[in-house]
């Protein structure tokens, strides 16, 4: 099985990986690059846990092969701080324990950004359908939704 | 003296019995005067069930006091999840 | 033991400690560990439900390149019987054992028969696709009406109901019953003026972390393992791994990772002593990670149950008597929490006179784990629903139903003990106030009123605090963060030592780190590992007042601790400046070393748990769909150390239950195989599912623990299942007995209620 | 034996090249949209080895045209491009719903309209709608091209007309016709993320006076393949499409229904939800027409 040499970006810096054929961007983010805040729940895409952006567009990196990634732009959880400055969304889910165990965490925080990109003031509707395809079993979600209602409102204001 | 109150499943051991009054001042001391009532109760109690002396639940007690008007009841152990 | 008091940080809400690492992806979870020369473990799992295990035939597998290691059953010491003494349902090692790897028989879809140690995992499947086992297909037995019948396929021969009073003559799938009463319960219903009764079943779930079980292992030479695994606790990973592998605890060191979510679901071993015999005979680390179809096929999920529960009352709501026969599917192994579940049913109430039998039942489906309030859901689903019944046929507001049968302090529970100080009547009497229970309803909604409870649990724990130099304080405790339990124990450390929340950082320490600790579960460490936290702070103040006594030359009953500070007794050289622990700390090399407190228990007098949920639906007739509209939790957490933390206990446990409630259930196919072993047909609440849930946490102090804390973790799970039935019973006029309340059973009750 | 492989082509005629080339070889080769569906089935029902030849790089499968007379959608563009298109929400609304509902934020972010109607699952969202609003396959071999009508490229659970060297390009639309209004429903448990477990598009013509004048009336999860029920559309057509012509387009899908037992729904109950939902449908489209009378 001849392995794929791929080129791509991820979180801004230009990286080059060898991957199988078959192998899903999420194997390769976690076992060939060991960026593990990338995560797997379900490996089916139904649960959102290994959310990453492709050039901007959000999707499950369980369902994207690595080779696909040749001169993409690939976004990370790893990629949403600022440096050593968390992003306000990182910031509000904090303040509101918007977690509990936090392994659906990394997958919400690349959602909650390609959400409020696009959408800078969603409604509470709009984020809980937005957010359907993260699951999260520990918190019931009114958190989450309003850490995202906060984070939106400090990003507007910034 | 205490009062002291077993579960269904413990009077199989007890001849029956479902209580019973006990002059003791810790668990231990009930221990052996039930093991003396008893033979072989000791076995079924140690890290078998739960005790609960005048409300608070305990899992494996041992020197824990009982007053005189205390009241002892054993029951199924409860880790949770 | 319990001061009312006003406290400084407790009852604030600043971040938790571990809270960053968790939103910039850098914590790490079971999966996300790896070593040099690590290997891929695969499980091979078996296709039947039941069968004879006639012959495994490894070789071709063995020797395929890539592929370092083999293992079956026969790998396995055999372990002899042996009472696991958990809590419920814990079983027993020998059963443990063969659950991990099938021996003679495969007990359920997905049970274990052999795994392999691999360079990829790609090549492990491959060689998992090379073993050759021949089975002997058994009947499956299903559930609990076919494991019961008189003629009823065996899943055990050897397996004689244990709680009769003398040994039957048959083996029997009923592996325990057991039996409560108080009073006579016939002259009970003789005595009532209504009697209602039901028949109520709830379906098999799963506790759905989104984590799936994931483990690395490693053992030397010399027989010493490591093993970093996501568990609620690692203490029991090692002695349960050490017993079924006949090792000595001591040879077996368990780091807890962080951990994705449990619910009562890793409390138990799986992969673990797999991924140490595969490393033995490899010589290589191992990481064993279950796909999502493992997790719901071959881990821990809560029993099916049948509940047939009676109730006589009065014409004004007086309640004469209960009664309740309880079923409880164990899975493929003795233990299921048919016990709790008995002993929760009526415990809200008092009841001059009632009868409890419950039955521990063998099917062929996955041996149960805990599930939040192990129990306590399935059970008094059934006699919540059933006192809604009893409040309609009464015309008795539920509310009002439930407040004058309620327990309070001194009331002897239904499962013994008198009750201490407890919150149930507050409970209810905040529902009652609550606008949300007066809330207008429209077209086609309902409202349901549930109560819940839980015991709650103390037991073992350790804590220990270390000094730093500048007076920082780290807590090094044993039990895994799953739910902000950092924070919680930062803030008590904070509390008792008069330091800012910010100076105090908590490790979660393994199993050679840390002193004995026990599971992360029974809503019992914000308790009990709680209160070894305030104890070892205790022991650090009591060490300051004589570091500071010594360092004034006075007697360490001239001096005082006040707000954070060591200060002389009023009387003595008023000279001398109050001393903070900073400066205690700093003067420690001359004062007789580090400062470090200890504290470790057995912790009595968990403080019982009680709420009372509220929830609001809408029903589509013509399509049998539940939304739910509005949903309200009110509990006694005794005290929230950190409110948001509580809170999202309620609000998780809330839309947990609502999942069971509407949706959740494994769906089994004639041979016993689960359809829907995935997230998308398994059907858990998503965002869009649920409203907010609007919380009220009552705050009856606990006397038992220093700051009035009782657990809040598991009693919010309880109460859901039933306001949500009651609610669709409000909205529709028809009652459905059996959940899930899923569109095609509410649409076809609703289409024989109209016919 | 073949072994895995991954081509992304930058042109149709290097696509057909590969496949031909596949065919005469008789190894697999597969073609790549989405992959939310291709890259589930590869892990668990089918992992046999085979060429994967991805076609989100070719023009032809990402074209998008909104003629006079004519709408073209390219098979391999992701749902959550088309759902922003202000032209395909004003001329096929409903089409639009459908695509909206095949999956989460993250699964619109790749799943392509060609990719649902390719895998032709029962349930699959899109192809009622298609069929209801008179989706036509444009497809492509080294034979050239060819067209066919979305209710004949599915033939059957998981099998569509394609041949192996064949791919599809995109779907071809005829402009609706003044007054005229489609809606796509579909039930499912949860708010998000099931697959459906009955749905329905449906898409009417009315003339000044407000009476159907021409329907189409297509479900979806109740039969092998989504089937277009003509009787339905009948019991609509002339009417004013008040609730009786509604209770009998229902009544004739529940008949049309020939749905199995599943995990999903059963028998009865699909039959029953199939018709709530025509009568819905037929409803919201009926509403889309009038909005568009002047």
């Amino acid at each position: 099985m001849s392995r794929i040499h791929v080129d791509t970006t991820i979180n801004g810096v230009a990286t080059e990986f060898l991957c199988e054929p078959q192998q899903s961007l999420l194997e390769v983010l976690r076992e060939e690059l060991k960026l593990t805040g990338t995560k797997e729940g379900c490996a089916t895409g139904d649960c959102g846990a290994c959310s990453v952006t492709v050039d901007g567009r959000l999707v499950c990196s369980c369902l994207v092969l690595g080779a696909e990634a040749q001169g993409r732009k690939i976004g990370t959880v790893e990629g949403i701080a600022d440096g050593d400055k968390l992003h306000p969304i990182q910031q509000k889910f904090l303040e509101h324990a918007a977690l509990q165990c936090g392994i659906c965490t990394p997958g919400l925080m690349v959602a909650t950004k390609a959400l409020l990109d696009a959408n800078p003031d969603p409604t509470e509707e709009e984020i809980r359908y937005y957010l359907a395809g993260n699951l999260c079993r520990c918190t019931g979600y009114d958190k989450i939704i309003r850490a995202v209602q906060d984070a939106a409102q400090t990003m507007r204001g910034a | 003296m205490a009062r002291v109150f077993f579960p269904e499943h413990l009077t199989q051991h007890t001849n029956g019995i479902r209580e019973l009054d006990a002059d003791v001042s810790s668990f231990r001391e009930l221990l052996q005067v039930l093991e003396r009532r008893f033979p072989g109760i000791e076995s079924r109690i140690v890290g078998k069930v739960a005790v609960a002396i005048d409300g608070d639940i305990i899992h494996d007690p041992f020197l824990d006091p009982i007053a005189s008007d205390s009241e002892v009841y054993f029951l199924h152990r409860i880790e949770g999840g | 033991m319990s001061e009312a008091r006003d406290f400084r940080v407790v009852g604030t809400r600043p971040i938790r400690p571990d809270g960053v690492d968790k939103v910039t992806g850098r914590a790490n979870f079971g999966a996300d560990f790896s070593l040099p020369g690590m290997l891929y473990a695969q499980v091979l799992r078996s296709p039947h439900a039941h069968a004879r295990i006639v012959s495994i035939d490894t070789k071709k597998a063995a020797k395929m390149p890539g592929v370092f290691a083999v293992v079956t059953g026969a790998d396995f010491p055999r372990v002899g019987s042996e009472e696991i003494t958990g809590g419920e349902g814990a079983g027993d090692y020998r059963d443990l054992a063969t659950n991990i790897m099938a021996r003679d028989k495969a007990l359920y879809h997905g049970h274990a028969v052999a795994a392999v140690a691999a360079v990829s995992p790609a090549v492990a499947a491959d060689a998992l696709a090379a073993i050759k086992v021949k089975y002997k297909v058994l009947t499956p037995v299903m559930d609990l009406d076919a494991a019961m019948a008189d003629d009823a396929t065996l899943i055990d021969e050897t397996l004689f109901t244990a709680g009769l009073p003398e040994k039957p003559a048959k083996p029997s799938n009923v592996a325990a019953v057991m039996e409560m009463k108080r009073g006579d319960v016939e002259k009970g219903f003789a005595q009532a003026d209504v009697v209602v009764e039901g028949t109520y079943r709830t379906p098999t779930v799963h506790q759905g972390y989104i984590e799936p079980h994931a483990c690395v292992a490693t053992i030397n030479q010399g027989g010493q393992a490591t093993v970093w695994c996501c568990t609620q606790g690692h203490f029991d990973v090692r002695s349960a791994s050490a017993k079924v592998l006949g090792m000595n605890v001591s040879d077996i060191r368990v780091i807890p990772s962080e951990i994705g979510g449990g619910f009562g679901g890793k409390t138990t071993i799986y992969g673990e002593p797999v991924a140490i015999l595969l490393s033995k005979k490899s010589g290589r680390p191992i990481k064993l990670v279950m796909t999502r179809d493992e997790v719901f096929r071959a881990s821990g999920p809560a029993s099916a149950t049948k509940c047939v529960v009676k109730i006589g009352a009065k014409r004004d709501g007086t309640i004469t008597a209960m009664s309740a026969w309880l079923g409880y599917e164990a899975g493929a192994f003795k233990g299921s929490s048919m016990a709790p579940g008995a002993m929760c049913i009526f415990a809200p109430y008092n009841v001059p006179n009632f009868l409890i039998r419950g039955h521990d039942v063998l099917v062929n489906k996955p041996k149960v784990a805990a599930y939040r309030a192990p129990g306590a859901p399935q059970s008094m689903y059934a006699c919540e629903s059933l006192l809604d019944e009893l409040a309609r046929k009464l015309d008795i507001d539920p509310i009002d139903l439930r407040m004058k049968n309620a327990v309070e302090e001194g009331c002897q529970a239904a499962y013994g003990p008198k009750f201490n100080a407890i919150g149930f009547k507050q409970c209810l009497e905040a529902a009652k106030r609550h606008p949300n229970y007066t809330k207008a309803l429209g077209p086609g909604e309902g409202r349901g009123v549930a109560a819940g409870f839980w015991f709650n649990a103390g037991m073992q724990s350790s804590a220990e605090i270390h000094i730093n130099e500048d007076g920082t304080v780290t807590v090094i405790e044993g039990n895994p963060d799953i739910g902000g339990s950092r924070a919680s124990m930062a803030l008590m450390a904070a509390e008792e030592l008069g330091v800012p929340y910010e100076r105090v950082r908590v490790q979660v320490a393994d199993t050679e780190s840390a002193g004995y600790t026990n599971v992360t579960g029974g809503s019992r460490v914000t308790f009990a590992t709680g209160m070894a936290v305030i104890h070892a702070a205790r022991d650090i103040i009591a060490q300051c007042k004589q570091r500071a006594a010594a360092t004034w030359g006075v007697d360490a009953e001239m001096v005082d601790w006040q707000d954070g500070k060591v200060i002389p007794k009023p009387g003595v050289n008023a000279e001398l400046k109050p001393l903070t622990l900073a400066d205690i700390a700093k003067g420690s090399p001359r004062t007789g070393g580090p400062l470090l407190g200890r504290a470790s228990l057995n912790a009595r007098g968990a403080g019982a748990g009680f709420s009372v949920n509220m929830a609001h639906v809408k029903v589509d007739t013509e399509t049998g769909k539940v939304d739910v509209l509005g949903f309200t939790a009110i509990q006694d957490a005794g005290k929230a150390i950190h409110p948001s933390y509580v809170e999202g206990q309620m609000q998780g446990g809330a839309v947990q239950g609502l999942g069971w409630a509407l949706n959740e259930e494994y769906v089994y196919n004639a041979d016993g195989v689960m359809q829907n072993a995935g997230f998308l047909d398994y059907r858990m609440p998503v965002a869009s599912d649920m409203p907010m849930i609007d919380t009220q946490i009552i705050e009856v102090a606990n006397p038992t623990h220093p700051y009035g804390v009782r657990g809040v973790g598991e009693v919010p799970i309880v109460a859901p299942l039933a306001a949500a039935a009651n609610a669709v019973r409000d909205a529709t006029g028809v009652r459905i007995h059996d959940l899930p309340l899923s569109p095609p059973r509410v649409l076809e009750a609703l289409d024989a209620a109209r016919s | 034996m073949q072994s895995f492989a991954y081509e992304a082509p930058a042109t149709l005629k290097g696509a057909l090249a590969i496949l031909k080339d596949h065919r005469k070889r008789k190894c697999r080769a597969q073609v790549l949209a989405g992959g939310t569906d291709l890259l589930v089935q590869m892990r668990t029902v089918n992992t046999a080895p085979r060429t994967i030849v991805d076609v989100k790089r070719l023009d032809e499968t990402n074209e998008l045209k909104f003629g006079p007379k004519k709408t073209f959608v390219g098979a391999a563009i992701p749902g959550v491009v088309l759902c922003a298109q202000k032209k395909l929400n004003q001329r096929h609304p409903g089409l639009v719903e459908s695509i909206d509902l095949i999956g989460s934020s993250q699964i619109l972010g790749r799943a392509t309209l060609g990719g649902n109607l390719c895998n032709a699952s029962p349930a699959g969202d899109t192809i009622p709608a298609l069929i209801a609003n008179g989706g036509v396959c444009v497809i492509a071999s080294p034979r050239g091209k060819r067209e066919l009508p979305v209710e004949k490229f599915v033939v059957g659970v998981q099998k569509n007309a394609l041949k192996s060297d064949e791919i599809l390009l995109g779907i071809r639309f005829d402009a609706p016709k003044p007054r005229t209004g489609d809606a796509y429903l579909r039930f499912i448990p949860r708010t998000e993320m099931d697959i459906a477990v009955a749905g329905a598009g449906v898409s009417v013509t009315l003339d000044k006076s407000g009476v159907c004048k021409a329907a189409r009336v297509a479900i979806g999860a109740v039969a092998p393949t989504a089937l277009l029920v003509p009787k339905a559309a009948k019991a609509l057509i002339g009417t004013k499409l008040d609730a009786e012509a509604l209770d009998a387009a229902a009544a004739a899908a529940s008949e049309a229904a020939k749905p199995i037992d599943d995990k999903r729904g059963t028998v009865v109950f699909r039959k029953k939800i199939v018709g709530v939902l025509v009568k819905r449908a037929a409803a919201i489209a009926a509403e889309r027409a009038k909005g568009k009378q002047r």
